[in-house]
């Protein structure tokens, strides 16, 4: 049944302007953990979206563009082939 | 597929052949796989209390103003004047939140919330009463300590300030004993008319029934559940489920809930925490002497394919059963569709007294629900003395420089300040805190009912390791104390009991011990018991943990003009100390944090002076003649005088003087004697006070004054002096310091 | 005179802002569902603090779909006297009434604390009555109130006037320590353009009555109330 | 100088067993929007990490586990390849 469905997934980083604290926190745990050739961490969403009948990239954009990130603060990308399932 | 109950299967439920033959007894047959589910949920300690309610018969429960007893309902109900009252309880999460630990005290706190509204009250406050390893250091274990220390204060704050409810105080112990297994008790209070108070009961034959929130999945299913069904490689994977907690699904639910419950047509309410839709269907039924059929299939599921098995048992968050009057189900339509909750019509009254599961209409579960609910087996589980502690001798303890001592006590993060916590945790919203966390008690004004509420947790794990019975007597003592000292009259208490596994006849001698210590001291105190919980098989890698009878304490303040906080106020003020200056250093925090024992005896606490103590403290706070006062605990008077000068907006120094004694200064500043208050008044009430203490017969010091930057304990023989700033730099940032490493 | 409180599902300072109004000041003010579509017989309104949708996703970026912001946002354009406190103030800005962004504290924790703040402007409806010399003292509750813009919007804010509040030390100098939550020019509530709409993160209504230990966050609606009368009364 | 780095994508996603209010928050969101197709929506974490040099397999995985995500709740999968930077 879930085969059936069109995957969609979206990534929203925050934009390189923008601090992001937790991003440096995860790096400074890195360090802390032993992990000294870490130069940078970003930390952002990724959406997994799962259609019926998937709309149409305009559509998607649109959509990214106003609800699912917020341009002042976020990039956004959407990849279209439903390639990255979580790992077991 | 009809799976053969095998005694394995049985054993894996965790019922005896015992249980299992009374099963069949009850039934008049054998039990299937899905019944014999109900029933391990309904006679696991947790939902059946069969190892300890023997033991909490023991409880003081009736009173003047008690309108719901312990026991009757979710939670008890207490009469605050005006036709209004109180709804509390406290709960815990240790085993969830050591596993997860933000997810597990987030749930936490939902739950609790959803027992007091299920009560019809709202909910309008929380305090939450934590016990964790150490966190300071690079161990692994101070690592995990810290993660889990981290975790839980999130998860806490993650619930609580998303609905809504201020979480206004608690208390935090770091120790060894409770590493890897975390405490974490949650207390919230509810406000309601006495006409509003709402029945977790079934009544009326032919009413519906209905599940409203959201819908179940295979959340927290016990580990019994893998034995209910063929393990696919995808459910081995993915189960046991740890539940996770939608905090805005629980705040939809709660205003939805009272929307209906205002609306008059509910006829019974009753939340599924613990065992679900199993526990609120048969309870429901047993309470209102009915029975309740419902079928599954018309349960709002989360994930396809669930098994009868998983739906009943599951422990999905934010849910509950409710039972309207018929004719009234397009209220509950309304309600629930504007607040965009799920609910559905899932069964109805019935006057045959069965729990009646059907799945797409066929038999399920069928059981008489009375005998599910109360027939649980009760056990007298055995019980051997611990031996008594012996008495600390002074002579034993080496003097070192109590210049130090008093800076090394309060950066231990027990005695340092919590504010690492409860700036985490939303203590302002619903405009209603009038004493903030950081004083002994926080209070509360509850506007619907334009009355201030007092309330405090308390308990000294390691006083009743060392003597359950006293130590949990103290915490009662104690937490009265605290209310006392914020202007409140003492109502009712609360207790969550965290003990180790009630097999072991050393830990259920404490676990009696403790219970039997509380009910006295309720008792004295007259502050009857309105429910609780108890947490057993906490256990660390070496054993039990300490012993934790966790008290929580409601007060009421008449007078606006009545309340007082701890901290020091103005220069001049006289410092007074209300109670004897004691000796007592047994299981003192001194001991164990400056000398490394946690040993010999606890303070013993004589309830004629503690009760004269907190009668003239508050007669003196009624008269109007004190301007701060401040319980003594950990850490004895060197602690309780730093806090009097540090813990307010404005740090301020103060002199006390304790003459010639014949006791060590260490002694003197950290001994743990009970029934003592320092309490500032101005220097022209100084007659005034000390007058009504000798009325009294009540012992007490005139210390010194407030004033100046310092403070400056001195002897005969010795003077010391600190700079308030410095204290409060080590006081103030050891827990936040603490935190900050990470590995 | 009427003010609404707009209840989105989870808000949580409805409630207070409500009896700020009706019972700290005695003015008549009255709940607006989220799922109503007109603003019609108010005169002003107030986007309370909160979990509107939970914050998922992002603060306020739900809410800012809901039927009620649509009319808010044309009422809003046409000079409707609007504030959102807290959560009200990240739902203005996703909606596009004010400018910039609220994102995490630069500490990654929830904060709730006392705060003091300095008055930028009397030019709002909200802050005529208020004291530029005076720092106002009001609790913060918030995970994710840090105020980001980019540097040009920053300046145009500042040489617009359009910073109302900035959290500063108690005698009103701009501090690091003073600021919460890492917000840019320690900025602590901003309005737009036309000047009737404000953001701020600090609770008013949690500050208006002697027992919480400020009356501050009374002046803010007195001063609201005030200019509703004078527009009245013209 | 970016370009000497080497990037690794984390990405952390909610069990699927494990409740995701969030997910569910934004799908309810997305119907209203008036996307009714949409079937299902998952949200999790996408972590950019960049290394002045690597470590090794075990130790990134090692790191996933103990730091990145938390086993109990959540499932990751770590992309070597530098494909996803987000768009501008
Ligand atoms: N977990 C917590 N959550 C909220 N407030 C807390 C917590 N722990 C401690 N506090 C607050 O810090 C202050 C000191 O706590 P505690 O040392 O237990 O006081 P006392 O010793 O007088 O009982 C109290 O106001 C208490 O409410
Ligand atoms: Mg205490």
């Amino acid at each position: 049944m879930m085969g059936a469905l069109m995957k969609v997934h979206v990534i929203v980083m925050p934009k390189q302007s923008v601090l992001d604290p937790q991003g440096v926190a995860v790096r400074n745990a890195l360090r802390d953990y032993g992990l000294d050739t870490i130069e940078s961490v970003r930390v952002g969403k990724f959406l997994e979206l799962e259609f019926r009948t998937p709309p149409g990239e305009i559509k998607l954009e649109e959509l990214c563009r106003d609800l699912l990130s917020n341009p002042v603060i976020e990039d956004y990308k959407i990849q279209y082939h439903a390639g990255a399932e979580s790992k077991q | 597929m009809v799976t053969q109950i095998t005694p394995e299967l049985v054993r894996d439920h965790g019922l005896s052949e015992a249980e299992y033959e009374r099963i069949r007894a009850i039934l008049g047959r054998d039990p299937n796989i899905t019944e014999l589910g109900v029933f391990s949920v309904m006679w696991s300690e947790h939902c059946s209390y069969k190892n300890t309610r023997l033991e909490l018969k023991k409880f003081p429960t009736a009173g003047p103003n008690i309108l719901v007893k312990a026991g009757e309902e979710n939670a008890g109900v207490v009469d605050i004047g005006d036709g209004w009252a109180v709804a509390f309880k406290m709960e815990s999460h240790n085993h969830p939140s050591a596993v997860e630990p933000f997810q597990g005290a987030a749930t936490g706190v939902g739950g609790i919330i959803r027992d007091i509204f299920t009560m019809g009250a709202r909910p309008v406050f929380l305090l939450d009463s934590l016990r964790f390893g150490p966190i300071q250091g690079t161990t692994p274990a101070v690592n995990k300590s810290r993660r889990l220390f981290a975790g839980v204060v999130a998860g806490i704050s993650h619930y609580g300030n998303c609905v809504g409810i201020p979480t206004i105080g608690g208390e935090v112990y770091f120790d060894e004993s409770y590493e890897g297994n975390p405490l974490v008790n949650v207390f919230c209070l509810g406000i309601l008319r006495h006409e509003q108070i709402a029945r977790g009961a079934a009544k009326g034959v032919g009413n519906p029934v209905f599940y409203v929130g959201s819908e179940t999945g295979r959340d927290g299913l016990a580990g019994a559940a893998f034995a209910s069904r063929d393990l696919t490689e995808k459910s081995k994977q993915d189960r046991p489920a740890v539940q996770v907690g939608d905090p805005f699904k629980g705040k939809l639910l709660l205003e939805a809930c009272l929307e209906l419950l205002a609306s008059g047509c509910v006829a019974g309410i009753q939340d599924m925490g613990a065992a679900g839709l199993t526990c609120s269907t048969c309870e429901t039924a047993s309470r209102g002497g009915t029975g309740v059929q419902i079928d599954l299939a018309l349960v709002p599921q989360r994930e396809p394919d669930m098994t009868a098995y998983e739906i009943l048992l599951s422990e999905s968050q934010e849910r509950m059963l409710i039972i309207v009057q018929r004719g009234e189900e397009a209220k509950v339509k309304e309600i629930f569709e504007k607040w965009d909750l799920p609910y559905a019509l899932v069964g109805e009254v019935t006057g045959d007294g069965m729990m009646r599961v059907l799945n797409h209409g066929r038999v399920e579960v069928e059981i008489p629900a009375a005998k599910l609910a109360n027939e649980a087996p009760i056990y007298e589980r055995e019980t051997i003395a611990g031996s008594a502690a012996p008495e600390l001798r002074i002579e034993d303890i080496p003097m070192v420089d109590p210049q130090t001592s008093l800076i090394q006590l309060l950066a231990h993060p027990t005695i340092a300040s919590k504010n690492w916590v409860f700036r985490q945790y939303d203590h302002t919203v619903r405009a209603g805190t009038v004493v903030p966390p950081g004083s002994d008690a926080a209070v509360f004004c509850v506007r619907e009912a334009d009355k201030y509420l007092a309330a405090t947790t308390d308990c000294n794990g390691l006083y009743c390791k060392l003597d359950p019975r006293e130590g949990a007597r103290i915490a009662v003592a104690e937490a009265a104390r605290n209310l006392v000292c914020s202007g409140a009259t003492p109502l009712a208490v609360t207790d969550n009991l965290n003990f180790g596994n009630p097999y072991s006849p050393e830990n259920f001698w404490q676990l009696r011990e403790a219970v039997e210590g509380l009910a006295e001291a309720c008792r004295r105190f007259g502050t009857p018991v309105t429910g609780g919980n108890v947490s057993l098989y906490n256990q660390n890698p070496s054993g039990a943990i300490d012993p934790t009878p966790t008290v929580g304490m409601v007060g009421i303040i008449r007078e606006e003009r009545w309340i007082t906080r701890q901290h020091f106020r103005d220069e001049a003020d006289v410092i007074y100390l209300i109670g004897p200056v004691g000796q007592e250093m047994g299981a003192s925090q001194y001991l164990a944090i400056v000398h490394g024992r946690k040993e010999c005896l606890p303070p013993r606490l004589s309830y004629d002076l503690e009760l004269g103590v907190q009668a003239v403290v508050l007669e003196l706070i009624h008269k109007g003649l004190v301007k701060s006062a401040h319980d003594c605990s950990e850490g004895g008077l060197g602690v309780t005088l730093a806090e009097c000068c540090m813990s307010g907006e404005r740090k301020i120094g103060a002199l006390a003087w304790f003459g010639a004694g014949p006791h060590r200064l260490d002694q003197i500043l950290f001994n743990e004697s009970q029934s003592r208050v320092i309490i500032s008044v101005r220097p022209e009430d100084a007659f005034a006070t000390e007058a009504l203490c000798a009325a009294a017969k009540i012992p007490f010091n005139r210390l010194g004054e407030v004033g100046g930057s310092d403070l400056v304990v001195a002897t005969e023989q010795q003077k010391l002096r600190w700079d308030v700033a410095q204290l409060h730099r080590a006081w103030y940032l050891s827990i936040e310091r603490a935190m900050e490493v990470r590995f | 005179m009427k003010i609404a409180v707009v209840q989105f599902p989870g808000s949580n300072c409805d409630q207070d802002c409500l009896r700020a109004l009706t019972d700290g000041l005695r003015v008549s003010a009255e709940y607006l569902w989220h799922k109503e579509t007109s603003v019609s017989g108010f005169d002003a309104i107030v986007l309370p603090g909160g979990f509107s949708y939970g914050d998922y996703l992002r603060c306020g970026a739900i809410a800012r779909f809901s039927p009620i912001m649509r009319v808010i946002v044309r009422a809003a354009n046409d000079g409707m006297p609007v504030i959102g406190i807290c959560n009200g103030f990240q739902i203005l800005c996703e909606a596009g009434l004010l400018p910039g962004a609220l994102i995490r504290n630069q500490s990654l924790h929830f904060v709730c604390q006392p705060v003091w703040l300095r008055v930028e402007t009397e030019e709002t409806p909200f802050t005529a009555k208020l004291d530029k010399e005076r720092p106002l003292w009001m609790p913060v509750a918030h995970g994710e109130g840090s105020y980001f813009a980019e540097p040009a919007t920053l300046a145009a804010l500042e040489s617009k006037r359009q910073v109302v509040f900035r959290y500063v030390d108690e005698s009103g100098r701009r501090t690091r320590e003073s600021n919460p939550n890492g917000s840019m020019l320690n900025i602590a509530g901003i309005c737009n353009e036309a000047r009737n709409v404000v953001g701020m993160m600090p609770h008013p209504d949690r500050a208006w009555d002697r027992r919480l230990g400020s009356e501050d966050g009374k002046l803010l609606f007195e001063s609201l109330v005030e200019t509703l009368e004078s527009a009245v009364t013209l």
